[in-house]
């Protein structure tokens, strides 16, 4: 099964983890990423994630597909907010389960390292005196 | 040639809107097309990348546009 | 924060979770293992798990103890189950935060491969004509 | 020399008994009383691995018992 959403709501562990969970899986790999607090020192006050939402979905579903090929996956679950967030708010869930578990570890390393290349998503910092879009500069 | 030119994040503030149509007697590519914006915007050159999209894909610079086809600009991405 | 478990009630992904998540982490990593429903294609009815309770929470502390050093670890959290378990009951939790993930991962994987190897921990699989302790015989 | 045996797993089934007293003469170390559990119960030599845990911690062969030390016996383990 691979399930892709880009949602404006909060994100939610349990619900990804249940959808990946399986009598025939040896090992369930959750990658969950949260805002942090400050960059390079800077304090951050809160985060505005936007998607280019078809293409971000069929760029997640690649991922999902190649997962899914190469390490056998079982389930693959991507789930990605979008939205104003806040200091720990989660703006990606990415569950997998696989027959082995190594290949959990390794495909969820993957699907989070694609992501962040591949999939057109943007979040911009806001501080307390300006603002910044992530990585858009050298 | 008639695009609809559509931009995410900092593409939309370099270009103060996030959708505008153009009529581009010279462009032919995806090529033609990041030249007449890094000419009409000179800030998509500070960028680190900027790619373009047709169709929900990536196309490379030889890629052909057809008359009435939306492009994407994609600055650098940030999810996760 | 370290946080180590054995508990005979069933384990919760979300509580886990939420033990690690920080404003100064930028990766959190869960493994889950969840019970199969074979092993060598012969079908699985439930496991029973026990534990050297005290020696069992000492050898899963050193291993969060070494992460915590090793990886930079922000907080670590490993539950683990026992009791009678049936098919994908949950028999272990381990989840981590670190300032960047790629740690995480490594960490998780560490984690789990060395809970696997060093913590007095057994469990039997029962089946419909039999039992037999998982991995007492070459 | 007395010692508490305790025993979990597939090594409670091969004593039949979770823990048992012993007063042992001739051992003086881990290794010692692991031949003498290989002599009494010849099933331990068909486990993956055995070791001896005192005071919680795995002891090698040449780790000397105290009279009073509670000794577990840890088969081959498998959490997770």
């Amino acid at each position: 099964m691979i399930d892709i959403q880009i949602k404006a709501d909060p994100l939610d562990v349990e619900i990804s983890y249940r959808q990946v969970v399986d009598a025939a899986a040896g090992g369930n790999v959750q990658f969950i990423g949260t805002v942090r607090d400050q960059t390079k020192g800077k304090k951050v006050m809160r985060l505005e994630f936007e998607a280019y939402e078809p293409m971000a979905i069929k760029e997640m579903t690649k991922i999902a597909h190649y997962i899914t090929e190469k390490w056998s996956a079982i389930h693959v679950s991507i789930h990605h907010r979008v939205g104003t967030l806040k200091i720990e708010d989660i703006a990606v869930i990415i569950s997998i389960s696989t027959p082995h578990r190594q290949a959990a570890f390794e495909a969820c390393q993957y699907a989070i390292d694609t992501l962040k290349e591949t999939v057109p998503i943007w979040k911009k910092e806001v501080f307390e005196d300006g603002e910044v879009w992530v990585a858009a500069h050298p | 040639m008639k695009l609809r030119i559509s931009a995410y994040g900092i593409a939309r503030d370099i270009m103060n809107g996030s959708s505008t149509d153009m009529d581009l007697t010279e462009v032919k590519s995806t090529g033609d097309l990041k030249n007449y914006l890094i000419d009409t915007y000179p800030a998509f050159k500070d960028l680190l990348s900027f790619s373009l999209a047709v169709h929900e894909e990536y196309r490379e610079d030889d890629y052909l546009l057809n008359d009435g086809d939306e492009v994407v600009i994609i600055p650098p991405v940030s999810g996760g």
